[in-house]
């Protein structure tokens, strides 16, 4: 295959707001057969901004502007049709067509969340069933879908912890998580109320028991494990530790965004977990949006069950309902229920694949993430070689600093080759982290090139390292100055500042 | 298989690469007592067209705005989204793409949130917006814990007339922090937070107030009298908008003295996808920046000195700060504030200012047509916007069951959320909600109060 | 405003044959509850193909490959939403989104040609009226929407006058026509059975009687007029040319394809002309689709009409229908009743703007026609100067020529600008013609900077023309060698064959 | 004003610039008779929401495939689209951009159109394909036209099973120059074309013969025997292909001796639209590429060497060659060419094959059901695919008509197309019939006619 990165046409287009001319009208709507009242004929001055009030240079432009303005926007962006991607942790495989017209259907796009249960039974049971069907994938005995990404039912997972803890009268103020975990997972952690205990992860880049019992005792309420971990790797003795746990009163929180590889292979149900949250805009297809939606659904034992946010779906004979009588919920976490649109492509996902799909899947996310590992271990270090790793593995820039190119060149370098890079310097407990996750969606040729392309980056970085410092090249723009952002803060444009281009 | 292209030869190739003969020797390296080795008990996968048809009976089996007269507001509004913004949103190079870690390859949705945040700011006239919390409810929560945060004080008020499910929210995100929240009433006269309830219900660990603004009851606050209150004492008043299309109308809550201004974006080229995905805004003041939730887009330049964006004041958030980080938040509603974008983009200011002129005047309209049937009178006296309380001679849910079934939502009973207002209905009247409609719905009204009275 | 031509990232992509895998699956369709026979059980072998028989190479890919395939070859356009876009005589302005929506209802996409009319009143009624605007519009008696595309409607409108003058026992053989005139009228006229006179446009750009007396005689079926011309002139003799023409009993042909600059303004209908083609695809927005479908009405005076193509719509009482007894019509000129969905874009255009709106877009055609006009003529020879032009203007390269720069060279320097070039090189009539046609829907600014852009390239011609005779610098490929696609054919993929890159 | 952006102010700007002072001193270049002063006569712009509103009533008060069981065929096929193409020809560079004749900038329509042509050769067994003509039935007239000009003679043959409004629109085309247009009956016992009608039409004027394949009855034709016949004589054999999905399971016309392959293209990705825009395919002989209507994509190079396409072989066409022309086609149907190269590549040989065998299948089982139905009986004894005829103890129409009434459109009553079969339907079955959709419907057709005789 020749797929192959070169320069082309692309235009840059200024703000909206400096393509605006005063009067210049855009969709007008129109007031129909109601008649128009002068607002002040309604509502006191005072609450009324003033008729020529131009709203600090609020944009005036013509429909084919806002059109042109961001289809060219979006022409200086990447995503997962333009190219592999392979972005470690993030999962962004190819996200099926289909899914977007069917969370475009008028029967879900245009339900009001008010609407009596009568008007949305179809919304119910595609909730109830996607719910049954997360539980099934993970081995958890109730599930709740309001989460609106993963964070959030990290936070929504702890609280119904403390809010077990706390009916029981039980005062557990630590949570003990691996300093492989990502930074959403001690941010909840504090949010709920718990204190963070960080363990180091073992020399096998998973968590030991031992090193785990030198920091538990009876004020732990929870450990957070993410299986499989940010290396890509499949925490072996979850077991055990969860074992350890329970006996001390604790329970075990697991951080499932990385279910791409488990599916129909290992349910985290099955290993002693407690609570589970896993990533719907990750595992299940759903697209990211450049920065969401996403939607994070928590799983939970039964003993949990009682904790979970309001309302929840339940089934009442043929029909379904939100019921809110849960006492002991930890309450709501959102207006509504999470993100609807989000579940819908979610469910389709599923029930396109059925349980040999979603297990094919897994499957061929694993043999993709050990192909890279294989390909590339010969030129990059790999400081945990575990054989299988699991959705990616994590490469270290050790050998490539020693001709002074860094992670950080890598990616940018990247990107002059037509790849999205890698997630970089996470986990932190590899030195300048270059974490690929292939995905399953991929074709081989497209792993053979990006294996090729990734070697000879190795080789510049030997022979002439200087292109690969001064990457990227083919990018609109050149390598971005990341520290004058914060130094000098602009979050804004303002109407008398002329930009400088 | 669909989404999995490896076929059996390339599966082969990848297994002898690896070193290994089939796929259960890969997987030896997982203990055996944790592998899975049933078959998963979910339903068989289905061909695209099968599914479609599926999925098209589900959506069937609701009965949704497009079919039905309905008057339901109360935190998600049903406007006329211009195409404009389905078709841009659903450029790929938007949707399929991440956040935008590698600014390099990124400057579309880059620049695209830098004017989402100059959009926000500019409707709030407030200083600097971030680039998204999950939704209203929950912004409204992220922002009272940053009024705790900034203050250092941990008592939060919470306006009677906030709407209800922000305010269940806020005590969610907050009841493990152990934060004082308290309620005070909303005057019964006006539907307005009582300003009285507001002075006595301070003390000096109040951090902050949040009011609706127009409130659940559709009333529009007196923000200026109570940011006058509050300042005084060093409290920060946070303004939760549920129905942003009233900023296009209302004088800005930053004109107000609003210190946070959240709310929910919905309104602004979201549909309503039975409550999500929405998005949640935050606009502050400058000076409280290093405490704001969320990420933020900046303006910056490339090493050969063009301007260039790049996400930046990482430092506030979980990735670096972990668990001290200002809110917990990563995935956001990155999609949902680019369909806002386009959408404001696309009305325009005299466009926005008219259709906000417009739902007044509609509303206005209903709410005359409801007052002249015998027995319904407005629940309350302050100006409202689109939304609106009245009063019914007879329990508020009975009046709804018997109006469904002639084709009409009327609006949200309001007992369920006050108990002392058994009788009263929330209405909203949107560009949706045409004269005819309108009319007719009166009459039905009447005809019902007739009959059940 | 700054929007400006960079260069930046593009993936080249091998060809979609080349992308395949044996048994690689992309979206395949299911049996479903009917059992599978064997195609041998049903139809005898020799008409079967074999079984394994590979179609010569035909593709087998992933549904995540095809999407990202056709992606980056949509990364390689240039279309409207891209940029401006002044290619003279194709009106390529903005195409409403709405009208995507619209065209895309259930209720129109899903319809059958063949359904009883009780079912497709819609759809009728819809044809109808748009039939009644366009006559309206252009002040003709009849019309019918059936011409899949301009050349088409020209054939169309071209078999009826030959009908008119058969069934008159008249036998007239020639149609003149101007050297200005698109390619399709002679091509049309000559389909039609009449041989071609050519007629040269006067000194001012527009035919004179003179000119058309001189070729004129009793042998003259018709005369095909451009209104505006394809020098985006008005032809302002066309009345006194109609009269002579009808004097001598024959037809007025007007090539309305560029009506974008009449509505409200002037109507075809009221100056003599007996035929008229228009372009829906042009004036009435439809997108062109890097290709089509377009959609070309044909009017004609009542005298005319029944010769129009067979099925008509028409109304009776308060229902549409479909009515074929036409015995004088020409007959059918597709399987169908033409390109449905451009005419509900059409229709949806028409009924956005009104008789206010469609005036303006004329108006506002004209205006940005001029301005581009008056911005170019101190630095471009322009041949035809006359005041007002009408949708557009042609300018010579005359002047550049000095400099050994020709049209082809600037138009393809002004992509490097981040333009697409005009029309190019017709009408033959202007030495190495520059058609320009900016339209209506684009806003000052963008006008204001490519009057400047073309200054500058002027000035490169005069600086330094080599920068401009090696132009293309931006696009993913350099200058094309267009003769060498017709010496050394290559027209499709051929299995064996390596494909050099 | 929408979609014409210049205010009152710019429009000042410009007149000044153009140096007059207001818009009708610009028209005064225009004869004063000819200028129209009146307003146009039609009705009132309307906003977008309200334009959406009116649409949907009118496209409502059509009663659409979405909504019904259908078995109508007859050159328009309902087939399942997956959501890819719509997705992708949504793309703006593709919709919004024109022919691609600067090929620098339009290099994604080329290659498109240049792998269109090599899957319509792949999939006829032809060598070349132009880049699209406007629908079946005139790539037909095309083809026949140019028969003739490569045969030299002007005598046209007709199969009588070919599809009625094919017929009727090569005559359309082809009047005007005089060629000699004859129709050749079909077998009443097999409903394929007859081969010694065939034998007995030709003489030493004719240029070709245009069949269907499957015919408009569905029947399969004896492609080899008649081109043997033809060859003899230099006539070239012009199959036209109104179903394209059977180019899958059909041995090619190519490798059956076809000399030219036309036909409709619809069934790849394009929805049914009332009719259009379809588009006509054609597949030649390499040596009557100069004779080809119609554009076409060739590879070449650019100017440092690297591959590329462009258009070629322009000298055939009309904006060169004028009245010599091969064609005055100019606008062409290229959407719709891009749909069914994403179509055809997202389901892929194996999809496509197997498409046809599921077509092949449901159709032999209505088929075979209908047959027990008493009274009902085939109509031919030809083999077929998707598509056939029966006969009818009753007029046709009659038996539609009661059939509209319990909610299934049941195919096309071939009377008013030819005398000879007032008693006889044709139907077709594809992917979108179920199995309880075709049980309900032959039990429906049972009972009718019960109740009829
Ligand atoms: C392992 C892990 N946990 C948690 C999260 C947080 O999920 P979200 O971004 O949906 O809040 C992520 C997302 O990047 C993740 O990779
Ligand atoms: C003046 C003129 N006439 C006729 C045509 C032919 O129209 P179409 O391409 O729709 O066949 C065109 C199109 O380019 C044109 O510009």
């Amino acid at each position: 295959m020749k797929e192959r990165a070169v320069k082309g046409l692309k235009i840059k287009e200024s703000l909206i707001f400096e393509r605006s001319a005063p009067d210049r009208r855009g969709i007008e709507p129109s007031y129909g057969a109601v008649p128009a009242i002068p607002p002040a004929d309604l509502i006191p001055k005072r609450f009324l901004r003033s008729p020529d009030d131009t709203m600090e240079g609020f944009p005036e432009v013509s429909e084919g502007d806002v059109v042109r303005h961001y289809t060219r926007l979006s022409q200086w962006n990447f995503g997962v049709d333009t190219g592999f991607y392979p972005l470690g942790s993030c999962t962004m495989k190819y996200n099926p067509r289909i899914n977007e017209s069917i969370a475009r259907l008028p029967g879900f796009k245009d339900l009001h969340p008010m609407q009596d249960e009568e008007y949305t039974q179809g919304a119910l049971r595609l909730m109830f069933e996607l719910a049954e069907d997360l539980s099934e994938i993970t081995g958890m005995g109730a599930m709740t879908l309001q989460p609106a990404a993963g964070a959030q039912g990290e936070l929504c997972g702890l609280l119904a912890i403390a809010a077990y803890f706390k009916e029981r009268g039980i005062n557990k103020k630590r949570v003990i998580i691996p300093d492989t975990a990502h930074g959403t997972n001690p941010a909840s952690a504090h949010i709920a109320g718990f204190d963070v205990t960080p363990v180091k992860v073992g020399p096998e880049g998973i968590l030991t028991l031992s090193s785990v019992l030198d920091v538990l005792d009876d004020d732990v309420a929870a450990i957070m494990l993410t299986n499989p971990n940010t290396l890509g790797l499949f925490e072996s003795h979850i077991k055990e530790i969860a074992d350890a746990l329970h006996e001390r009163g604790g329970l075990m929180y697991c951080d499932g965004a990385n279910l791409n590889a488990l599916m129909g292979i290992s349910r985290l149900g099955d290993m002693g977990v407690d609570v589970i949250h896993i990533n719907l805009h990750k595992t299940f297809s759903s697209p990211h949006g450049g920065g969401g939606p996403g939607s994070g659904p928590v799983g939970v034992i039964k003993a949990l069950e009682p904790y979970l946010p309001v309302p929840r779906i339940v089934k009442k004979g043929d029909t379904f309902a939100l019921d809110s009588e849960y006492p002991l919920s930890i309450g709501r976490l959102g207006a509504f229920y999470g993100n609807f649109a989000v579940m819908v492509r979610a469910y389709a996902y599923i029930r396109r694949l059925g349980p040999e799909g979603l297990k094919r899947v897994s499957e061929t996310a694993i043999l993709n993430a050990n192909y890279i590992r294989a390909g590339l271990k010969e030129r990059f270090e790999l400081p945990f070689d575990h054989v299988p790793c699991m959705h990616e593995c994590v490469f270290s820039d050790k050998r490539q600093n020693e001709h002074g190119v860094s992670t950080l060149d890598m990616a940018k370098r990247l990107m002059d080759y037509g790849y999205h890079p890698p997630t970089i310097y996470f986990p932190t407990v590899v030195h300048g982290a270059m974490m690929i996750e292939p995905t399953e969606t991929e074709s081989l040729e497209t792993l053979d090139n990006f294996i090729k392309t990734m070697i000879s980056i190795a080789d510049e970085a030997e022979s002439e390292p200087e292109i690969i410092k001064n990457a990227p090249h083919n990018t609109i723009v050149g390598r971005i100055d990341e520290a004058r952002a914060a130094r000098k803060p602009c979050l804004r444009w303002t109407e008398p500042k002329e930009e400088s281009s | 298989m669909p989404y999995a292209p490896l076929t059996d030869k390339e599966r082969e190739k990848i297994l002898t690469r690896i070193g290994v003969t089939d796929f259960a020797a890969l997987l030896e390296g997982l203990p055996r007592w944790l592998r899975f080795n049933g078959d998963l008990k979910i339903r068989p996968g289905m061909s695209e067209q099968d599914l479609l048809g599926h999925f098209k009976d589900l959506a069937g089996s609701n009965r949704a705005l497009d079919s039905i007269v309905s008057f339901l507001g109360a935190g998600a509004y049903n406007h006329y989204i211009p195409a404009t913004v389905d078709s841009l949103i659903s450029r790929s190079e938007f949707f399929t793409s991440y956040t935008p870690y590698q600014p390099e390859i990124s400057q579309g949705t880059l620049q695209a949130v830098f004017e989402y945040q100059t959009l926000i700011a500019q409707l709030t006239a407030m200083d600097i917006s971030n680039a998204s919390l999950y939704d209203g409810a929950s912004a409204a929560a992220e922002a009272a814990a940053m009024a705790v945060r900034v203050t250092k004080r941990r008592g939060v008020l919470l306006s009677g007339a906030l709407h209800p499910a922000y305010r269940q929210t806020i005590r969610t995100y907050l009841q493990a922090s152990h934060d004082k929240i308290q309620e005070v009433p909303f005057c019964t006269e006006t539907g307005a937070t009582a300003v009285e309830g507001v002075r006595s219900a301070i003390t000096d660990e109040t951090a902050c107030l949040v009011v609706g603004h127009p409130n659940f009851f559709g009333s529009i606050e007196e923000l200026e009298e109570l940011s006058g209150i509050l300042h005084e004492r060093g409290i920060l008043l946070i303004v939760a908008v549920t129905e942003p299309l009233s900023l296009a109308l209302l004088k800005p809550p930053g004109a107000c003295g609003a210190d946070i201004v959240v709310g929910e974006g919905q309104s602004f080229g979201n549909s309503l996808n039975y409550g999500g995905p929405y998005f949640g805004f935050m606009a502050i003041r400058e000076k409280h920046l290093r405490q704001m939730p969320g990420r933020v887009v900046g303006k910056t330049r490339d090493s050969e000195g063009r301007s260039a964006y790049c996400l930046t004041f990482a430092t506030r958030e979980q990735h670096i700060r972990r668990e001290r980080a200002t809110s917990n938040i990563c995935t956001n509603q990155g999609l949902a504030t680019l369909a806002a974008g386009i959408y404001l983009t696309s009305l325009g200011r005299s466009g926005l200012k008219k259709l906000a002129r417009i739902n007044l005047s509609r509303a206005a309209y209903l709410k005359k047509k409801l007052e002249s049937v015998c027995g319904v009178r407005p629940a309350f006296s302050a100006p409202t916007f689109n939304e609106f309380a009245v009063k019914l001679p007879v329990e508020a849910n009975k009046v709804l069951c018997a109006l469904r079934k002639k084709g009409f939502i009327g609006g949200l009973a309001l007992g369920k959320y006050y108990e002392g207002l058994p009788d009263s209905i929330l209405l909203c009247v949107t560009e949706m909600n045409s004269r005819a409609d309108m009319d007719s719905f009166s009459a039905a009204l009447k005809e019902m109060l007739k009959e059940l009275g």
